[in-house]
């Protein structure tokens, strides 16, 4: 029990510094983007260039933005909490530079986009979702057991090249303002 | 609604009910899309006789089954009609003969679980294949990969995961839903051999088997099998030429696939010969297993978006590189059995011909081994290049030492005699070709009839799914 | 403001405008980036000595330049110092000795470009190598691939043109821009043989030029080379053990690449060996060339998102098949030279030999242009097993009719003298190795110290780019 208090406030004290220094980071790196659902706050960041151009050229550029497929959308509480670790992680890989130029998503990022995937695309999904079903496999249960739909998809919607140098035609982005 | 009960219908596994799961009609009415897709695997009927394509094959088979009939694989719709009719089983008489054991059986047919259910694993392998003509009668279909209650992917058969085991590998309970998806095609598309095994029944009779068995104790390599069947001290025959004792290879389909760059980056069988098929808003698993090059829209664009012309002429270039060293290696080693015929012929002894043979047996080990499985060139390009190239060097190493024991009995410049044509290699095989045709068609007119007759008083065969299935084999071409 | 200058500077080419456009640090104040990374290619500095690590080597190559000295190749830092440094060619003592002609520095130098342009091109390709000792001075660079004015990619030398033409494909000019950024590398990194050519300079004397030509007539493949020489008859040497008439691969890198999957989709050169890269908010090519592999997260996994480590096995398990194959072509060959010259010494005609000899200058031509540019194993996997295989085939057929000729002659079971060493290999192939390193220091200690001084007069010599530069070759491993 007593473990569990101190655990408590030191969590509360590690929030507090978080906190201060997400204020700060998330003005350097313009992080309040990540509360708009407009794709052209992503490219705030130039290093999100890449993603921006593939998405612009793909078939979901119509009607999907990116918080549709990269942020929780079944409930508020979710998404918003989504929004602020990403915010924290990207603003910190942004202002530190510890990403690398073909980045790639996370095990908890694909995890969300699959879900939408198949949340948007349900009927056609019901197959393959319960054929995964019969195979539930409880230490990777995320995304129908290992299989992403990119697996197949693979140029959905990011295209077959994709790093932040290598990605034709990405330079010109950041002037969509 | 209505829809949304036809959606809960497709998307969840009714359990199946029926009786006789044995016959894939009887589960069309709870998946009529995988059922009509499935039957349409009888759209792939032609008949591609390989002794005509490549009449070296004789050569290298002489004195096996395989020199009298081979063919290129067709639609699962045949499977069973095929081994009934390939010259290979000849034509038994009655349950106890025909050269052909039980096991022939076992990957041809959802009866064979059936019956190894019930009479026992190895009460199934002992005999000829005949016991079993009245029994064994619908093709691959829905029980041979599906559970026959829920309908899950299941392997049927235990010799795949006793080989699994030998390798150290996952047994399919174990494995991966994508692996699974895989480990369905290996209960048959592998490399095989029946092993000899004593048992006693239940009545105290001393019985042998020959139960199917994959050599996977050392890895699922070329090597890794040769090095086990030499252990175990294994010969598939003598072949009747050379008098080299030879190991066939059959179909490493999984084996090879394993290694090329589809299997190394978990593209599944399922993945291309199966895709997914939009009906509506349902998509389901595509069941007219065929070559995917019929399919490419489905098969191959999710993951390659280019045109298919281009992409069909990069696996069309592979298949010549495969073919050209195909053509060497096997000309090499049919040219070596002819030549050690020649060396027998003027006094060479077993001992003096002990290393040529050595060469020609592992030779045409790897040669076997990289061309059974006919799609190799695609599923492992790299691999089957190298297999084939390694063949030809045995091969000619082999040549290399005939040479010289034919100079040391005095024949100098000694060339093979003529191979080129299905009946010129036959003949040199000692195929008793007409022979073989007539008694096989006596059989059919009788024996086989009546196992039909047979099985439908039984209730086990599924008559609907025979029908035009025995139109065509390699040497009645005049029945249609 | 600042940045905005900084950055219409970079997507704008300046006008470079120095004068000596040769010096690759005359370029630094325009494109400092892609000088700074030019510059890294010193990084790669070690040296492989191939003699050593296969050392059939020296037999396939006796009689011939490349028996004396081999190595894989390093960065482009060093290329104009491996030509000279080389024992290939030799210990020069005046502008017209030395063995090798003034091809050699070809493809070693932006100096070239520049010496073509004002001796002409047929001046240029006349005489021997130290002709230009002291005017060829700095290794490949800037003005090698880029145009001198306006920095555009550009092709500086005319054989590559005249052999697009040859083989009926686009010239420089008239491709795409991606297929530009190969064929800048294709000025180098391509099969060639010197073809004399007669001509008679301004003053009316006749001279012989040995012209930088590429086999491409019948095509960018093994066999249309090989049909190529054959026709014009050519023959780069004949080999000293077994009197064969050879031809020499060299580095068919760009030939070979076209038929891999990259080359067939497109994927460029510099894609993979000059990734973009990124400093700060600026983008450029990265200029350090070197192996891939050691940027794997910029040169691969743009594309294929995947972990480095199995994506660099994969890459491993081509190696090892290639190696294997390349081992069983190339000790056939060699001994089949080895076996051919027993041959000769117990009697065996010319005429006896000709289809001996025909089989290993072709079995070796197809050797050679599988492994010549080291990295085919992985830019075409396929084409390199297949060519390996042809060439094994070639080398086995030889060495059966070898055993026959023997026969014929008295010699059974004549087994080659064993080459499992450079020291070996080299003795068998006649190289006097101790006098040859001993000539080429003395070389180094007067003509080539004095070349650099002349250079450096002239203003012609980039001293900045010479530094530690002759630290290392496979004969002076003391210097550091
Ligand atoms: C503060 C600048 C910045 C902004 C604004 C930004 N990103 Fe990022 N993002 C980054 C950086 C830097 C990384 C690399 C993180 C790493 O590799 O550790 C990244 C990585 C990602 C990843 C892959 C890593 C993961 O967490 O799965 C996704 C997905 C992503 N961003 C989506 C978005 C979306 C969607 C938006 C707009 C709503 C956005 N980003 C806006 C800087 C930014
Ligand atoms: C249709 C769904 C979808 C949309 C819309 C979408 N993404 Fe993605 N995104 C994905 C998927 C799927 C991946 C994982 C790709 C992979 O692993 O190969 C991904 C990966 C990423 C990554 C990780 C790096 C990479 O390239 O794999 C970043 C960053 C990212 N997306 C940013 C964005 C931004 C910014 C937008 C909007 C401009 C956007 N995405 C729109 C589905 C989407
Ligand atoms: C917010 C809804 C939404 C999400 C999330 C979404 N999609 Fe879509 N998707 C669409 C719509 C709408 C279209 C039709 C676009 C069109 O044809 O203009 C579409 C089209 C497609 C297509 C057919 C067109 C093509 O490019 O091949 C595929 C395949 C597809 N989606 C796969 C995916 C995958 C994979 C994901 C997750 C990575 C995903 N979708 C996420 C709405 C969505
Ligand atoms: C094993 C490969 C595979 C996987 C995994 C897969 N798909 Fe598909 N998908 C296909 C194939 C094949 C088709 C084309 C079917 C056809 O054309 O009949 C398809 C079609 C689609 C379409 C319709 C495209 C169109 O052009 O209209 C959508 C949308 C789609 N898939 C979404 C998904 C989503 C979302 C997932 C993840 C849950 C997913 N897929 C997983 C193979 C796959
Ligand atoms: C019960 C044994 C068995 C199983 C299980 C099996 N096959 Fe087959 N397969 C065969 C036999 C036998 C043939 C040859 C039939 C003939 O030629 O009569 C064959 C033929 C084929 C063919 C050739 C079809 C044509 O039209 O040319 C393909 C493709 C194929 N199988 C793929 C697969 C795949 C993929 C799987 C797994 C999803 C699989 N098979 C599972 C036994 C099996
Ligand atoms: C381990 C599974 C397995 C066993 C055991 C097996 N087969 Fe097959 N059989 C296959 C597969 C898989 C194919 C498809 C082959 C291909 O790709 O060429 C096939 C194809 C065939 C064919 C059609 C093609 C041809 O060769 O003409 C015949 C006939 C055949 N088998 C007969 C037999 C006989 C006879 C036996 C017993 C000696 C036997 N099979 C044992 C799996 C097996
Ligand atoms: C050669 C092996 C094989 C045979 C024969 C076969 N199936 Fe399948 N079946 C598969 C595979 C593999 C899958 C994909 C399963 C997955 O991914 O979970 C599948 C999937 C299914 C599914 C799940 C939904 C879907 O479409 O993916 C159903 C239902 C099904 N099969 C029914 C049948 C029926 C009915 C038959 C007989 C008419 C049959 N199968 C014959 C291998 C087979
Ligand atoms: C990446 C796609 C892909 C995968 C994965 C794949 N195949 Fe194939 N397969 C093909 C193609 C393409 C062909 C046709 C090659 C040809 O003959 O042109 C083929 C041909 C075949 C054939 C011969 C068909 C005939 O008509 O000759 C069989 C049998 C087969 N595959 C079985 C399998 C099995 C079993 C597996 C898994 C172990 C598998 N395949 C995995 C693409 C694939
Ligand atoms: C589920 C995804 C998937 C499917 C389906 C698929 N491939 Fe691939 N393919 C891959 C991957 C992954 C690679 C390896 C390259 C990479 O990592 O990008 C590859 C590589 C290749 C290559 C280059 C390697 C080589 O062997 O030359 C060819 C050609 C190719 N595929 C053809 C096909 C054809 C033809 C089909 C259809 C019969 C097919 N593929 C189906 C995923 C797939
Ligand atoms: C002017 C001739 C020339 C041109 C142009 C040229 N190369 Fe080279 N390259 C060479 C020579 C010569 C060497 C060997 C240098 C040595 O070993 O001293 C070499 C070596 C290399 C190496 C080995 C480097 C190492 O670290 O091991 C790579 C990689 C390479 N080149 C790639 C390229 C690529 C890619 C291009 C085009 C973008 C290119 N080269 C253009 C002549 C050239
Ligand atoms: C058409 C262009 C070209 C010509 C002409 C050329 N080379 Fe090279 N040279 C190269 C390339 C490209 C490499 C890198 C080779 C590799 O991949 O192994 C190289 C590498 C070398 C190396 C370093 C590796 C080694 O072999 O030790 C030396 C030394 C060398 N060349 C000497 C010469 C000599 C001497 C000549 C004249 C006989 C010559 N070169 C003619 C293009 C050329
Ligand atoms: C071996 C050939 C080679 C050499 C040597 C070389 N370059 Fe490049 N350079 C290239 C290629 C290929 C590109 C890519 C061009 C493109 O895609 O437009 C390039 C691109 C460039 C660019 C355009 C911007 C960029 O980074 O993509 C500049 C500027 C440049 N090089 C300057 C130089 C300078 C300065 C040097 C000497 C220090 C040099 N190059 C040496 C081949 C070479
Ligand atoms: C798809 C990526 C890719 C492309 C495209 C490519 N290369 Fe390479 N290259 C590699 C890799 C990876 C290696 C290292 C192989 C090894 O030795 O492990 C390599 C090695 C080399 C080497 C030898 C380097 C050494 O250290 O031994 C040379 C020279 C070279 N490449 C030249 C070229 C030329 C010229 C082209 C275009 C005609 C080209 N490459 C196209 C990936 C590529
Ligand atoms: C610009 C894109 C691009 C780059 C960069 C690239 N590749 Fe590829 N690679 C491809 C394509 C395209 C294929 C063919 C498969 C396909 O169509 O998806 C492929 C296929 C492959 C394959 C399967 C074919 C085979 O030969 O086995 C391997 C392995 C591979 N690449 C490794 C690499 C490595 C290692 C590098 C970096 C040195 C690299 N690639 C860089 C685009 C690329
Ligand atoms: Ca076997
Ligand atoms: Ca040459």
């Amino acid at each position: 029990m007593k473990e569990k208090s101190t655990l408590k406030i030191l969590a509360i004290i590690a929030f507090i510094i978080a906190a201060i220094f997400f204020v700060y980071m998330a003005y350097i790196a313009k992080a309040w983007s990540y509360l708009s659902k407009d794709p052209k706050a992503c490219i705030n960041c130039h290093v999100m260039n890449t993603q921006y151009a593939t998405w612009q050229h793909s078939s979901h550029a119509r009607d999907v933005t990116c918080v549709e497929c990269h942020l929780p959308t079944d409930n508020f509480f979710d998404k918003y909490k989504a929004k602020a670790v990403d915010g924290w992680n990207h603003t910190l890989a942004f202002t530190f530079n510890t990403y690398e130029p073909a980045m790639r998503i996370s095990d908890d990022g694909a995890k969300r986009v699959q879900k939408n995937c198949i949340s948007c695309h349900e009927s056609i999904t019901s197959t393959l979702t319960s054929n995964a079903d019969k195979y539930h496999n409880f230490k990777d249960d995320y995304v129908a057991n290992g299989r992403k739909c990119w697996d197949c998809h693979k140029e959905v919607p990011h295209g077959k090249v994709r790093g932040l140098t290598t990605t034709p035609h990405n330079l010109g982005v950041k002037e969509v303002k | 609604n209505e829809r949304e009960q036809e959606r809960i219908d497709l998307t969840t596994s009714p359990v199946v009910k029926q009786e006789v799961k044995h016959k894939s009609s009887e589960w069309a009415r709870y998946y009529p899309r995988q059922y009509s897709s499935w039957k349409k695997t009888k759209e792939s009927s032609e008949i591609i006789d390989m002794l005509e394509e490549k009449p070296q094959l004789a050569v290298l088979w002489a004195g096996y089954g395989f020199a009298k009939d081979y063919n290129a694989p067709r639609g699962h719709y045949y499977a069973l009609q095929d081994n009934v009719n390939t010259l290979r089983t000849g034509a038994p008489t009655d349950a106890k003969t025909g050269p052909m054991p039980t096991a022939c059986w076992t990957c041809k047919s959802p009866d064979v679980p059936r019956i190894q259910e019930r009479d026992g694993e190895l009460e199934y392998f002992t005999g000829k294949w005949a016991k079993y003509g009245h029994e064994i009668v619908n093709t691959i279909g829905c029980a041979s990969c599906h559970d026959n209650n829920t309908a899950e992917l299941q392997v049927r058969v235990p010799h795949l995961d006793r080989a699994l085991v030998a390798a150290g590998l996952p047994t399919f309970e174990d494995s991966t839903h994508q692996e699974k998806r895989n480990l369905v095609c290996a209960q048959c598309h592998v490399e095989y051999y029946f092993k000899k095994e004593k048992w006693t029944d239940k009545d105290g009779v001393e019985k042998v088997a020959k139960v199917v068995t994959l050599p996977w104790a050392n890895g699922l390599t070329v090597e890794g099998a040769e090095k086990y069947y030499n252990d175990v001290g294994h010969t598939d025959f003598k072949n009747k030429i050379s008098g080299t004792p030879i190991l066939k290879a059959q179909h490493p389909g999984y084996e090879l696939y394993k290694t090329g760059i589809h299997g190394q980056k978990g593209v599944s069988c399922a993945d291309c010969h199966m895709p997914y098929t939009q009906e509506g808003s349902v998509k389901y698993s595509d069941h007219q297993l065929q070559n995917p090059l019929n399919t490419m829209d489905r098969s191959c664009m999710p993951c390659h978006r280019q045109d298919e012309k281009t992409l069909e002429a990069i696996v069309h270039r592979k298949y010549e590189r495969k073919d050209q060293l195909h053509e060497l290696a096997m000309d090499n080693l049919a040219k070596a059995h002819l030549e050690t015929a020649k060396a027998m012929e003027v006094g060479a002894t077993d001992e003096e011909l002990k290393p040529v043979r050595d060469d020609i047996r592992s030779g045409q080990w790897y040669w076997d081994y990289a061309v059974a499985s006919h799609p190799s060139f695609f599923h492992a390009p790299e691999e089957t290049l190298r297999i084939l190239a390694v063949a030809n060097e045995k091969a000619q190493n082999a040549r290399i030492k005939l040479v010289g024991v034919l100079a040391k009995h005095g024949v100098m410049n000694y060339a093979a005699p003529d191979f080129s044509t299905k009946e010129k290699a036959q003949a040199l095989a000692g195929v008793p070709y007409e022979k073989l045709v007539a008694e096989k068609e006596a059989f059919k007119a009788t024996l086989e009839k009546e196992w039909y007759k047979i099985a439908e008083k039984n209730g086990d065969l599924d008559k609907e799914n025979r029908k035009d299935v025995d139109l065509e084999s390699s040497y009645f071409n005049n029945r249609k």
